[in-house]
């Protein structure tokens, strides 16, 4: 059977060379970085090596890289800890309607605990209002976190601008850099932020394992409290494997970016171009430019997007949907509601994200096999009998 | 996830599409919640003698909808309205807790066919004299 | 140059065949678990196998085990989970004076946060006393957390007498048995525990993963905010291969626990044995009989720790110890202090804790070699001098 | 984590010993902070003939006191009151920042030590009149 994976935004295999470059990290190179022996030592220096390059790729210094265990950690830690230990400055956040869930559940919680959010809206494309940010600023806003490209519908916000706003009010900024990173050349100074959170399997490196910037000066409490690990701020024995493969990640994609950039553009617009024209019907959500290079996310109409996945699951193929059934909740996808579509609109979406293994042939597949299935779940649903009828 | 009963019948569902002289069609769910469920039936001398379904919706509502037309196909309508939801699940070989509202819609699509059929042939059915689908079943 | 690694309750080297198990999940099942395709179906049937696995090792429903990025992160969640959920039912929560920093520090910041915790004294053998718990409780008192195994000395506390006196008086039950777990036979009805924490990389599985076995039942905040994993407890993208991994080892080691013990205990006595017939001034610490099968901790009168392991690593062995040298703060171990230790001696505290790679010629090796460094540190130690003098 | 000079002077620590005829013999450090610190001292024409150490401590404070001992043997004692405790760690190629109170301990061994042979001999060192080692140096 064909093996097409275009769910890189879910979780990306992890490359053959990232693999081997953990592998010693388990059986041989074990020893605690906390021990002063040898083989503390040499783990000691796998991650203080790791931590250089990391830092070297966002152009932030050593000290400001923390490894944790993923980016929803990282998002936690970022925004709890900023919220507990800023408290007595203001207790007011602002973030997007389009925020992953691991910041805008995060952001929730803090709200049944004596802070305010303010969730900015976006307009059709996905895109904040630098001049609703600079509403939503009070003398109490403590932070502001924006998701830096959305992973759904793949659009990349104007984090440069929004830092500049940040500075300008004195304002802490976090950006959820998870779908950004391996895709979008980073500079943290350029950026203007002071927090950026990261997950290495968005970028071919191993789950479980992430990292958070936080920029010196940055007033931040720990967030697992134990060991002193991540110099006092992060506990627990570090996960060495898994932070050299992160490492090892980074240096690959961003060796890489160009290429790997040019490559999934050129898949991304054939594969979009290819649906809009064998399927009516079909919107193409998110930004038509500002979007990121792997993403196609598309609205199908009167299908409804679970049916469509097991469908494509069939012939081979995996991706991914913001209809409600598919994540046993009862409203679509928060991202595509915040960007206006109607419910029964975004109940009918397909997220298909690309990635370095995929290749035009695949991409040809897709749209085959695509335009059949649409055809055929149309071919049962009253609400294309209705349109139909309508001609 | 699925059963391989629910993946079959989603994948070759049986009786879809439209019965154009239908004697009862009962459509319930809405776009909004992400599923309709449309069904056409025929009737002869108290027996449903066709039915065809159209879905909008997930996986298992399509495979509802097949299993709920298999079940009532050449029934009498008493029969039919014994058929309740967990007879097209547990028919399935049963369905995920987040999607058992499928096969209550399903129950719902044909209780407002015949429904439907009542109020225009004047056959009276005691039992649907109150039936009203909840549109939002799930909401 | 030998290669003796005596620090196995610090980390354990990840078995080849554990590693094995992990690998597929990395390059070729790296489905992200929350996916209705093959991939995704694939990773959420290894994490529920692993699951079951877990929770039939530890007497548990799979329901019932949640998988964390290891041991810190587990006790964070017990505890802080259990206190900001059931602070309407009081404030108070017991632990020991001999935790794991992991518990320790996590009780020291919810008390900067209104909480009030009792520590625990323990004998000279790091026991706490039953009477002692009793006569902490009060009708605030919402949780008590007490370590199963100690990591450095080795004690094994009567968790199952703990276990009664917090059900008789309807308080939750939390033990970190980071260090029992792969020691003990654990059942958590028979031991009455609510929450259990465990880390892998302490019974040959990997590092970041650990699993925090919550009874049906407890009321317990989320920790980590964000997508719907781990039963909604638990957000971020699983680490199956680690997940995997964790439960591989665990099977491994609850399979050949029996000779695990046996051939650990050997080890053990012949250490003890030889290093208190070779070299004088010297203390077993922890519990003569109720500790954990490879742990060996003695004070070695008149030098300091730091200078012997550094020794120690010249010769090949890998040890540690809870000198405040190793760590960078100013007091030696808070264990040995607890334990009525002064100073003085507990600066000279050594752990070689023993694993199933070890050997009886190893054994031998160390007790040689610690012998000859001991007497070399020594003669250049003013301490030792005045003994001498002394005689 | 300790540089190769630290590692060296560590394994094989310079002047290890005591002098039984020493004409100044200072102490620094407590056991209760994990490091002593005794310095023997051999003076002729103002001149360190001899100089000898023992130390209770951890590799650093062992490896600072073999550096000290090498830096002052030879030395007069106006040269040996210009030796900080800056010049032994640089002479160890650094040390770690948690270690350099190590580091301090020696240069107070040492002028504990000139003091004792100050008081004894009766030659006065103007630089230690008020010289007090500070006991819990690093706490
Ligand atoms: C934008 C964004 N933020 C956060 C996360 C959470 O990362 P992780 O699954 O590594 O915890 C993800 C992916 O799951 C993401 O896409
Ligand atoms: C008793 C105990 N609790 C907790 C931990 C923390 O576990 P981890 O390092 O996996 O976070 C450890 C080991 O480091 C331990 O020995």
């Amino acid at each position: 059977m064909r093996d097409v994976y275009m769910d890189n935004a879910a979780t990306t295999p992890v490359k053959k060379e990232i693999v081997e470059s953990m592998i010693p990290y388990f059986t041989e190179n074990y020893g605690n970085p906390s021990s002063i022996y040898r083989r503390g030592r040499d783990s000691k220096k796998a991650i203080d090596e790791s931590r250089d390059l990391v830092a070297k790729i966002l152009g932030a210094s050593s000290r400001e890289i923390y490894f944790t265990s993923g980016g929803s950690e990282s998002d936690n830690w970022a925004i709890k800890g900023v919220a507990l230990g800023n408290k007595n400055k203001g207790n007011h956040i602002i973030t997007t309607k389009i925020e992953h869930h691991a910041v805008l559940h995060t952001c929730q919680y803090l709200e049944r605990n004596g802070f305010e959010v303010t969730y900015l809206d976006v307009d059709e494309y996905g895109m904040i209002s630098l001049d609703d940010l600079k509403k939503a600023i009070n003398k109490n806003t403590i932070l502001i976190s924006i998701i830096y490209a959305n992973n759904e519908v793949g659009t990349i916000q104007p984090i440069k601008e929004i830092g500049k706003i940040a500075k300008d009010n004195d304002i802490y900024f976090h950006t959820d850099a998870v779908q950004a990173v391996g895709n979008i050349e980073i500079d943290v100074d350029e950026l203007g932020v002071d927090l950026l959170s990261l997950s290495a399997h968005k970028f071919y490196g191993p789950k479980g394992v992430g990292a958070l910037y936080i920029r010196k000066g940055v007033k931040l409490n720990p967030y697992i409290h134990g060991g002193a690990q991540e110099r006092n701020r992060r506990a627990g024995t570090e996960n060495i494997a898994a932070i050299v493969g992160l490492a090892k990640a980074l240096e690959l994609a961003y060796n890489n970016l160009e290429s790997h950039n040019e490559n999934l553009i050129y898949l991304r617009n054939k594969l979009i171009k290819g649906i809009m024209n064998e399927i009516s019907y079909v919107k193409l959500n998110g930004h038509p430019e500002k979007r990121l290079p792997g993403n196609v996310n598309v609205s199908i109409e009167f299908i409804e997007g679970e049916a469509l996945l097991l469908s494509l699951d069939m012939v081979g193929i995996a991706a991914s949907s913001g209809s409600a059934c598919t994540s046993g909740s009862l409203d679509p996808s928060h991202v595509l509601l915040a960007m206006g579509l109607p419910h029964e609109i975004a109940h009918g979406s397909l997220r298909l994200s690309l990635g370095d293994f995929n290749t035009e042939e695949e991409v040809d597949y897709v749209i085959e096999n695509l335009a059949k299935i649409v055809q055929r779940l149309r071919d049962m649903s009253p609400l294309y009998e209705r349109v139909k009828e309508d001609k | 996830m699925y059963s391989e009963k629910v993946m079959e019948h989603f994948t070759n569902p049986r009786n879809v599409g439209e019965i154009e002289d239908a004697d009862g069609v009962g459509e319930v769910g809405n776009a909004k919640c992400g599923d309709i469920m449309k069904m056409y039936l025929k009737i002869e001398n108290n027996i449903i003698v066709d039915v065809k379904f159209k879905t909008f919706g997930c996986g298992s509502a399509i495979a509802s909808s097949s299993m709920a037309t298999e079940l009532i196909k050449g029934k009498s309508i008493e029969e039919v309205l014994k058929i309740t939801n967990k007879a097209v699940a547990e028919a399935l070989d049963g369905l995920p807790p987040v999607k058992m509202h499928c096969s209550v819609l399903a129950e719902e699509a044909i209780k407002s066919a015949l429904k439907d059929y009542s109020e225009k042939s004047g056959v009276e059915i005691e039992e649907l004299k109150d039936f009203e689908p909840k549109e939002d079943h799930h909401h």
